[in-house]
């Protein structure tokens, strides 16, 4: 009961922050309620029986990648952008978009009301960090070696990309 | 049992659409990426919870991966617009049109 | 043009200059002590040596006395002559005191400055010092002999520029004096120049004596107000009084000096009456209120007694600016365009000048090289002083000047004067004397004549005639130039604010009429700045509203409904036009408020303080018009919109205070003119009031640091005159005048024509104003009191 | 007595000749002469042949400085004797007037007519009443004799000669100070350019010449160039000059003798010698302001030429001998003393300069001096000379100049001693 | 050894700092102990006298010239005796930075510092000083300099009456 | 139910202990501080606020409660005032996860004396380690005011490098404790401290938490002498004394995580547990204070290129050995 109801608060929390994250005018506001949204996620993460993955969430999207960008916006010292649904021609920009998304959601719904499966509730359950780390490191070995070539290409990119002035490329580069 | 696997679904759903619609509308290379990253979030959503409804590790597994990747892509991406704005001075979509047909 | 090169920089410069003027175009300050540009070189103080290496007489030459050469080459920091002029000033130092901290030059002292210039620092000398005992030189100017250099300047000054004969130098070798021959005060009207040429503290401004010092001082450059000439001055003031005036340089106008008129007659800024509070009904109010009321009162008079209800009177006292500004509150409250004089026959005479002269008005400069000057009914020592001084100029330079008046005149220079009465002056100009065909020869010889005319005795009509000998006089190869003496500041501003055709009315018959209701009178009090005093100040009870701006505590103001306070001329920027159509800017010295002084009773200042200043309630009387007009302009736009609506003052917008200032005159084509002179009663004399020296202008009434100078009142005669009336000098006589009867103490003069009575305009009659009609008195003995 | 006198040859003791005598020594025969046989322009070349130089101390040629002035221009001329004679050490002129007056009028007029002048002044010194009262007589008898006044001699020229008391100031020697003074002006020197060829007494062209020099002027017109160039020891010098013997001698007296005779022979032959078997120290040459002549150069020929060269002037030949108990430094202060309190108080390095001077010299002389004051003293030698207004201060230098240049251990002594190595004095 | 002395160098100050806290502090507790000040430290402006007795200042205006904070106002006047003296003379001390240029500028030794430092207080008022609290009845330094005795104009003396002046020039005497 | 309650109440009752000593902790932590470097350098600190400066912390804080709270005119005032908020209470919550003794029996109940013991504490400190970088970032952006500005960059990219370190240094301590509950890793210590098992780690672990605190020598984000007040500089009154008390919170819950991590926590022997812990609490706070009186700051790029190029790859290398010597050993 207690874990149904913080999964609809919880989700309202994420929709919302979200929803304000991406209207915002300026970049650090919208980043402040995009973490405030990851930080619902990371819950409903560990609601979901993932707390692993609830704390590499904050860990990596509020505490590095989010950082990152407040970095960056700091760094350029970027001013409030006009283009938000304030004004007049930017609020015309949004109808496309709206119908757009308006369509998806629509289809979406359709969609998961026609699947009888969706019905069915999720349980509760739990994935132990000792399972995640078996499961991770036994069957997904060599993803994770991909991965984590990719991740070493990214830093390599970021660098190179960053190179002119900044010697020290971003540091997430590396995560 | 927390929620029905739809109202889940329909979550995800809206948080992707909002960073969809974040994404298609906004001209500023920042709010853009982090329409993404919305978008990204709302598939681990979908993962963690697919995980959680088949009670198997994969998805969260998958999870992983989406994080290491989207680590991978805001790296290369904020770079760029570092770099961008160094060349541009601005980091509106609209002024990188060189190009234009 | 030769061209030498000074401290490795070429220069050319004309024919006959000296190094040293070479020199200053290079903007290379070569010391000096005794050079002054007024007053040229005479090699005296030997501080501005220099060493010259390539020319006639090379190695140590004086800068001031050696005429430039081709191919000079000329160092003024080299080791050689550095040395010197560092033993000059050591020997000018030999005898000087210890005193700098109790002079008053401290701060703006040559010699200060050039002793440092010349790396003198100490003093070697151990002997005794000679020192001097100093002598009384009146109220004006402060002596301290031990302090001097001997650099000659004052004595320069003093006697051989303006001409005074009582101050002078005595004594030889290292005891040279420079004074009067007995302690008493200084004769010359331009005594105080001394003070600014003096390099350091042996003349100093006793009025202005241990008040501040000069880096203290607000200063801006200014134009005098007490004449027409519109000379040059450099006020100063500090806790919002006005400490004193310096000359200022204007070579077209005065030149370096000024009149001690000008000098010392400023404290009327500081009069301890000065209104600052606006008034309605006696009560204060503030200006903002004052001005809604006069904005509303005079558009409801308007719509119910129609145009004629409002008069507004403008003035020569005011600035271009608030006069024409009075024009367009006029035009927007649809009342007839406003007067701008008080005193018509003056603002006639003005207005001949402004445009009928136009084309042939001659500045100062041109005064001081003119080798033919014929003065016609012009005081200059009254009416203009520092004409005085250069008609000086101009016989030093070999000219010659005639002066053609009723009034003893004095000058200090050789001159010939004829005494005719004002109606053998309008005869002899209007061409119809024996004399007139002599004068014609002399204009037609000489190379640069210039007819100066005084406007209050011959009047626009005079005037007018002035312009036709001058155009006959001028031909193809030179002009015969008029330089035309007016009466108030602004007085030819006003005049070309004007109409060039005057209309048949003035302030007396408008007023007289009966449909005025409200009068604006605009920094001018009728009362005392124009003839019939009398009979203005009866209209005044026909007047509903009476309402006047002024800084000066005229009885006028005392009567005022409405009573709004603006700014002395030093305490806003504005520009006046001068007698030869010189435009000319002012600048703001110091902000209105009651003197620190005042409001620390004396003592300190007060230890509190407030975000208003005491006393600042005055405003500038352009801004108050502004007001009135619902506009937000500054000045510069104000000066903007009058030189698109007046072509003749195209370049006003772009003037700055303390230029040669600007040509600004309408020359229109002469129109009709008809002159009717007044008969004499039979018995009667001539009744000539002319302004005093001092404390006729209201500015100079109003200034208690010339009061010393004030003369007694009294009345002239012609010896001949006298004993005709049975009258004796030293006695009491009465004059029986159209404005009322005086008693006075008489003096007979065999300079004045006969058949004339003088008297000097001053605070004891209110009502005799110089200028105007002419008019006719009777002297007779004073019968025995009972 | 060989020397040919022209100047003092009616010179006789305690007796003044006047035109009787004048005339009986062969005197207005010259202006006669001129007056009838000579044009102006003839007169004027004859004075620059005879290459004569001013005899009042500049010794500046007479005919060049005739040869500017514009003699042929109409309009008033003045032509201006200065026999302000003020010079310490110089009293030629008044000896000159005491003796032969005419010869001053003589040659006034004839230069007058050369000069084509109309008026002409004798300014003289305050101090030579009888001088002056010798020139009143002669001028009053002069013209009655017709050689002065309208139609001089009936040659059609005019000229009008008056005699000027000075008001008694050193400076008024000073030809443009003189001037001033003639008009009754403070007597400061003019500026130069104008000159007073140009414009000098009221603004007219004037012509300012010595008392012997305008004396010279007859004798050159009946002896003619060649002759009165002869007169001289030394090539390039001309005539006889008057030397006023005075200082530590036995003998001082005016004497007439050649330009270019040596030192020696005046100081031993006419003066007798060093007074009191003293021996000669040093010696002005020519008056107060020209620097002093030592021992070493008791061989120099006294001449404007001949002097320049070892440093000194001729000036006017007023010979001030001092002997070997002679303070030199006291004797440069008496004449500095003298020039600082003559000064009249236009130009800084005149009246301050040789205040500092005084000062200077009477701190050495007490013997309270050190290196500085020396140095000093030179220094302001350095910087007054050349740089004055006028040549006031410029002489003043004269004696300072020779002090250190000749004497400067003396003045060490001083310094050393702290007291007057001389006379012992501690102060003056 | 370049790298051992690093390393060195990096725990030295360590120990410096270790064995320092068991040293005796040398803090001087201000007001009960009270600090022993230089002889020459600028504190409180004062005006002195000169040894008559009489104001040094001149109200010459140089120390409010000089003062960098503008913290001098004063007004000059003058006695009847021909002496110039300080009608008003206020100091502000709230806003004094006690820098002592007026002192330096101050030509009659007038304005002198005193290492009188105690002025705190919670009032700003009362730390302008007008010219009777900034008046002693001493001569601080240089007590024996009088001012008008060097001038050479005569206010305390007769004209030329001061040492190493001449008596006045008799400017109507005939000789020079 | 019943159980649950007091549960709760004894979650509560452990919470206001543990924040009121953490509370008083971080207060005379500052006067700690100013004593013990004062002493350093010859001097008293604080010694007139009663007996011996002790009441220093209560004046201290009646003086910023008094201050004016002042925001300055272009600032993002929401932002501005949320920042030190953010920053005290990031550190705060930290410690809802350490444990600071052996687990009490209490009416006959074990009462575990950690708030919530997490079995993933760990992360979950690392997570807040890695939020509490946004009080930083945020008061320094919303200041806008250039050196508040360059602090917060620098904090940002200071910590960003820091954190890895700090990371990748407790990965060997997971391995060797196999849990990322904290009490399993004290319990993992009892008989010997993993600094001496793992002494890198340990080092690596301590430099990164003095950079984390922001402290001496890697105080750059607020270096007061280029940067005036660094992220702080525009703040007063409480709020600067939100970030003041956080700075010193962060000091107590690094040393803790330091002890619990390295030094076994709670274990030792004679005293009790949690007094153990305080010691060794203390003992790093004080270590902490030492460094500053004795070091000087580092440069920032001294700073980064100590992080990238030392600490990184020392810490990556100490979990390669670290690994190989656990599966040696099996």
């Amino acid at each position: 009961m207690t874990a149904t109801l913080l999964f609809y608060i919880l989700g309202a929390i994420a929709v919302i922050a979200t929803l304000l994250a991406i209207t915002r005018k300026n970049p650090v506001h919208a980043v402040i309620y995009l973490v405030n949204s990851f930080f619902a996620l990371a819950l409903l993460f560990y609601l979901l029986g993932a707390p692993l993955l609830a704390a590499w969430e904050l860990i990596i999207y509020a505490g590095a990648i989010m950082v990152l960008f407040l970095f960056i916006i700091m760094m350029l010292q970027l001013s409030p952008t006009s283009d938000t649904i304030g004004s007049g021609e930017t609020r015309r920009q949004w109808i496309p978009v709206m119908l757009l998304t308006l369509a998806l959601a629509t289809c979406t719904l359709l969609l998961t009301a026609l699947d009888p499966s969706g019905a069915e509730a999720v349980p509760r359950w739990y994935a132990s960090p000792r399972d995640f780390g078996y499961a991770l490191f036994k069957e997904y070995a060599l993803a994770i070696e991909i991965v984590s070539f990719q991740l070493l290409f990214a830093a390599v990119g970021a660098f190179y990309i960053g190179r002119p002035e900044r010697k020290k490329t971003e540091p997430g580069g590396a995560e | 049992m927390i929620v029905p696997l739809e109202h889940l679904l329909i979550l995800a759903t809206i948080l992707f659409l909002l960073g969809f619609g974040c994404v298609l509308a906004r001209r500023n290379l920042i709010m853009i990426l982090i329409g993404i990253e919305v978008m990204i979030n709302a598939a681990g959503l979908t993962l963690v919870g697919a995980s959680a409804y088949w009670q198997q590790v994969d998805g969260q597994i998958l999870v992983v991966f989406l994080m290491a990747m989207t680590s991978a892509e805001v790296s290369i991406s904020l770079a760029m617009v570092v770099y961008l704005q160094r060349r541009k001075g601005s980091i509106d979509v609209r002024s990188f049109d060189e190009m234009r047909g | 043009m030769p061209t030498l090169t000074i401290d490795n920089q070429q220069v050319t410069v004309h024919d006959g200059a000296t190094v040293f003027e070479a020199a200053e175009q290079l903007g290379i300050v070569i010391p000096h002590f005794c050079y002054h540009k007024a007053l040229g070189a005479v090699g005296a103080c030997r501080m501005c040596a220099v060493t010259v290496h390539a020319g006639i007489f090379k190695g140590l030459q004086m800068a001031c006395l050696l005429k430039v050469e081709e191919g000079m080459v000329v160092t003024t920091g080299d080791p050689r002559s550095v040395e010197f002029r560092a033993r000059v000033a050591e020997w000018q130092m030999l005898n000087h005191p210890h005193d700098c901290p109790v002079c008053d030059e401290g701060g703006e002292c040559q010699l200060q400055e050039m002793t440092i210039a010349g790396g003198h620092g100490r003093r070697r000398y151990r002997g005794e010092k000679r020192t001097y005992n100093n002598q009384q030189l009146g109220p004006f100017i402060a002596q301290e002999m031990n302090r001097c250099i001997q650099c000659y300047r004052c004595v320069r000054t003093y006697r051989d520029y303006c001409g005074g004969r009582d101050f002078g130098v005595m004594g030889s070798r290292n005891r040279v004096f420079f004074g009067r021959f007995q302690a008493g005060p200084l004769e010359s009207d331009f005594s105080g120049n001394i003070v600014d040429v003096c390099p350091t503290g042996v003349l100093t401004d006793k009025t202005y004596r241990f008040k501040s010092r000069h880096w203290d001082l607000q200063e801006a450059a200014s134009v005098c107000p007490h004449c027409s000439l519109g000379c040059a001055t450099l006020p100063g003031g500090r806790y919002r009084e006005l400490q004193r005036v310096r000359s200022g340089i204007n070579e077209q106008v005065n030149g370096c000096f000024i009149c001690d008129r000008g000098r010392f007659g400023s404290s009327y800024v500081n009069h301890p009456d000065r209104p600052r509070q606006a008034r309605l009904a006696e009560q204060p109010v503030t200006v903002v209120d004052a001005l809604q009321q006069l904005a509303g009162q005079a558009r409801e008079l308007i719509e119910t007694h129609g145009p004629e209800a409002v008069l507004l009177l403008g003035s020569s006292r005011a600035t271009l600016e608030t006069n024409w500004l009075l024009q367009r509150w006029a035009a927007e409250l649809g009342c007839r365009p406003p007067l701008l004089a008080a005193h018509t026959p003056r603002h006639q005479a003005a207005r001949v000048a402004a445009f009928d002269l136009a084309d042939r008005l001659a500045s100062l400069a041109e005064v001081r090289q003119a080798d033919l000057l014929v003065l016609f009914a012009v005081d200059p020592l009254a009416e203009a002083p520092l004409l005085a001084v250069a008609l000086r100029q101009a016989v030093r330079n070999g000219g010659r000047v005639l002066v053609y008046d009723p009034r003893p005149v004095e000058l200090p220079c050789e001159f010939e004067h004829q005494s005719l009465t004002v109606l053998q002056i309008r005869n002899l100009l209007a061409e119809e004397t024996v004399e007139s065909t002599l004068l014609r020869e002399l204009l037609d010889r000489a190379a640069r004549p210039v007819l100066i005319g005084g406007g209050d005795l011959l009047g626009a009509g005079g005037l007018r005639h002035l312009q036709r000998l001058a155009t006959k006089a001028s031909s193809a190869l030179r002009p015969c130039l008029v330089h035309p003496v007016l009466g108030g500041p602004n007085s030819f501003g006003s005049a070309l604010l004007s109409p060039p055709e005057p209309g048949e009315d003035d302030l007396l018959t408008r007023l007289e009429s009966g449909r005025v209701k409200m009068l604006v009178c605009l920094e001018t009090d009728p009362l005392l700045e124009a003839p019939d005093g009398e009979r203005f100040a009866d209209t005044l009870t026909r007047l509903d509203e009476l309402v006047v701006f002024d800084y000066l505590p005229t009885p006028l103001s005392v009567h005022a409904t409405l009573f709004i306070p603006s700014t002395a001329p030093v305490e806003a920027a504005g520009s006046f036009i001068n007698n030869e159509g010189r435009l000319q800017l002012f600048g703001r010295v110091i902000e209105p408020g009651l003197p620190i002084a005042v409001t620390g009773g004396g003592d300190h200042p007060p230890r509190e303080f407030f975000t208003v200043t005491p006393g600042s309630d005055p405003q500038p009387a352009w801004q108050l018009l502004q007001q009135l007009l619902g506009g937000r302009a500054d000045l510069q736009a104000v000066r903007q919109r009058m030189q698109v609506a007046l072509p003749c003052l195209a370049g006003f917008a772009e003037l700055q205070p303390g230029g040669p200032g600007l040509r600004a005159a309408a020359a229109v084509a002469p129109g009709r003119f008809e002159e009717s002179l007044p008969e004499q009663p039979l018995g009667s004399l001539q009744l000539l009031v002319t302004p005093a020296r001092y404390g006729s202008d209201l500015f100079s009434r109003y200034a208690d640091k010339l009061a010393p100078r004030f003369s007694a009142a009294g009345i002239i005669l012609n010896p001949q005159d006298a004993a005709e009336r049975g009258l004796n000098a030293g006695e009491r006589v009465i004059l029986d005048t159209d404005a009322g009867s005086y008693r006075l103490p008489l003096t007979c003069h065999a300079g004045l024509a006969a058949g004339c009575a003088l008297v000097e305009n001053s605070a004891a009659f209110p009502h005799l104003v110089p200028g105007g009609e002419l008019g006719f008195c009777q002297v007779s003995a004073e019968v025995a009191h009972d | 007595m060989s020397t040919p006198q022209l100047l003092f040859k009616n010179r006789r003791p305690d007796e003044t000749v006047f035109l009787d005598g004048y005339r009986a020594s062969g005197g207005y025969q010259g202006l006669e002469q001129a007056l009838k046989g000579m044009t102006p322009e003839e007169i004027r070349l004859l004075v620059k042949e005879a290459n004569l130089r001013g005899r009042g101390g500049a010794g500046f040629p007479t005919g060049v400085k005739w040869s500017f002035f514009p003699a042929e221009a109409p309009g008033p001329k003045y032509l201006v004797c200065n026999c302000d004679e003020m010079e310490p050490g110089t009293y030629k002129d008044g000896e000159l007037l005491l003796a032969d007056p005419h010869q001053l009028v003589e040659g006034m007029i004839l230069s007058a007519f050369a000069l084509q002048t109309d008026v002409g002044y004798i300014f003289i010194r305050y101090a030579y009443q009888r001088q002056a009262e010798n020139l009143r007589r002669a001028i009053a008898e002069a013209e009655a004799a017709g050689y002065l006044g309208k139609n001089i001699l009936g040659s059609g020229f005019d000229f009008a000669l008056h005699v000027h008391g000075s008001a008694g100031r050193y400076i008024l020697g000073e030809e443009t100070a003189l001037l001033n003074g003639l008009e009754g002006k403070r007597p400061n020197p003019r500026l130069k350019p104008p000159f007073p060829a140009t414009r000098g007494l009221f603004g007219q062209p004037t012509t300012v010449n010595n008392v012997e020099t305008l004396a010279n002027i007859p004798h050159i017109v009946t002896g003619g160039a060649s002759w009165f160039r002869g007169l001289a020891l030394t090539p390039g010098s001309s005539g006889t000059k008057l030397y006023g013997l005075s200082g530590h001698l036995n003998v001082t007296e005016c004497f007439e003798l050649p330009v270019g005779i040596p030192l020696r022979e005046i100081v031993e032959n006419y003066g007798g010698g060093v007074w009191q078997q003293r021996k000669f120290k040093a010696c002005l040459p020519g008056g107060a302001s020209t620097p002093y002549l030592t021992a070493a150069q008791m061989d120099t020929a006294l001449d404007f030429d001949s002097l320049e060269k070892v440093g000194s002037r001729f000036g006017t030949a007023g010979v001030t001998v001092f002997d070997d108990r002679t303070c030199m430094v006291a004797v440069t202060l008496n004449l500095i003393r003298f020039f600082a309190r003559e000064s009249c108080g236009w130009c800084t390095p005149c009246r301050d300069g040789l205040t500092m001077v005084r000062w200077l010299l009477e701190t050495i002389e007490s013997g309270q001096g050190t290196g500085e004051h020396l140095e000093m003293l030179k220094e302001q030698l350095l910087n007054i000379r050349g740089n004055s207004f006028c040549a006031l201060a410029e002489g003043a230098m004269g004696p300072v100049d020779g002090l250190l240049r000749l004497f400067e251990q003396e003045i060490i002594d001083h310094l050393e001693a702290g007291k007057c190595p001389v006379t012992g004095n501690r102060t003056i | 050894m370049p790298l051992l002395r690093d390393i060195k160098g990096s725990f030295q100050p360590f120990w410096v700092t270790l064995r320092n806290m068991f040293r005796k502090p040398v803090t001087v507790q201000y007001p009960e102990q009270r600090p022993e000040l230089p002889e020459r430290y600028r504190a409180r402006l004062i005006l002195t006298r000169d040894p008559d007795g009489a104001e040094r200042c001149v109200a010459c205006y140089l120390c409010s010239a000089a003062c960098p904070v503008d913290c001098i106002s004063l007004q000059a006047a003058e006695a009847e005796d021909g002496r110039r003296y300080a009608a008003w003379f206020r100091l502000n001390f709230a806003r004094c930075i006690f820098c002592g240029l007026c002192t330096e500028a101050c030509p009659t030794l007038a304005i002198q510092v005193t290492a009188d430092f105690e002025l705190a207080g919670r009032d700003p008022l009362k730390l302008v000083y007008e010219k009777e609290d900034l008046l002693v009845d001493h001569c601080g330094r240089q007590p024996d300099y009088n001012f008008y005795r060097q001038t050479g104009i005569g206010v305390t003396a007769p004209r030329g009456g001061n040492p190493g002046e001449s008596p006045p020039v008799d400017v109507k005497d005939l000789l020079p | 139910m019943t159980e649950q309650l007091i549960m709760l109440g004894l979650i509560l009752v452990k919470l206001l202990l543990v924040f009121g000593v953490i509370l008083s902790m971080a207060a005379y932590l500052v006067l700690a501080e100013r004593k013990i470097l004062a002493r350093m350098q010859l001097r008293y600190g604080p010694n007139r606020a009663g007996p011996g400066g002790m009441m220093q912390p209560m004046a201290d804080l009646i003086k910023l409660l008094t201050k004016e709270d002042f925001v300055p005119a272009q600032a993002d005032k929401w932002l501005f005032l949320l920042a030190p908020g953010l920053s005290a209470l990031t550190a705060l919550l930290t410690f809802a996860v350490i444990p600071f003794g052996p687990p009490l029996q209490i009416f006959g109940q074990t009462v575990p004396l950690v708030i919530c013991d997490l079995n993933i504490g760990l992360l979950y400190f690392l997570g807040l380690s890695s939020l509490a970088v946004y009080g930083m970032a945020l008061g320094g952006w919303a200041s806008n005011s250039k050196y508040s500005l360059l602090g917060a960059i620098r904090g940002l990219s200071q910590l960003i490098s820091y954190e890895l370190a700090m990371g990748l240094s407790v990965v060997p301590v997971v391995m060797m404790a196999r849990s990322f509950s904290l009490t399993e890793i004290v319990l993992a210590q009892q008989q010997i401290p993993f600094a001496l098992l793992n002494p890198p780690a340990f080092l690596i672990f301590l430099i990164s938490i003095v950079a984390e605190s922001k402290r001496i020598p890697f105080d750059l984000p607020e270096s007061e002498n280029e940067l005036v007040g660094g992220f702080h500089t525009e703040y007063s009154g409480m709020r600067f004394g939100l970030f003041f008390v956080g700075e010193y919170i962060n000091m107590v819950i690094l040393g803790s995580m330091l002890t619990v991590l390295f030094l076994g926590g709670w274990s030792g022997p004679w005293l009790p547990g949690v007094v153990w812990f305080i010691i060794k609490v203390l003992a790093i706070c004080f270590f902490f204070i030492w460094v500053r009186g004795s070091m000087p700051r580092l440069r920032y790029d001294q700073l980064m290129n100590f992080g990238w190029k030392v600490l990184l790859p020392l810490a990556l290398l100490n979990v390669l050995i670290t690994g190989a010597v656990l599966l040696w050993i099996g």
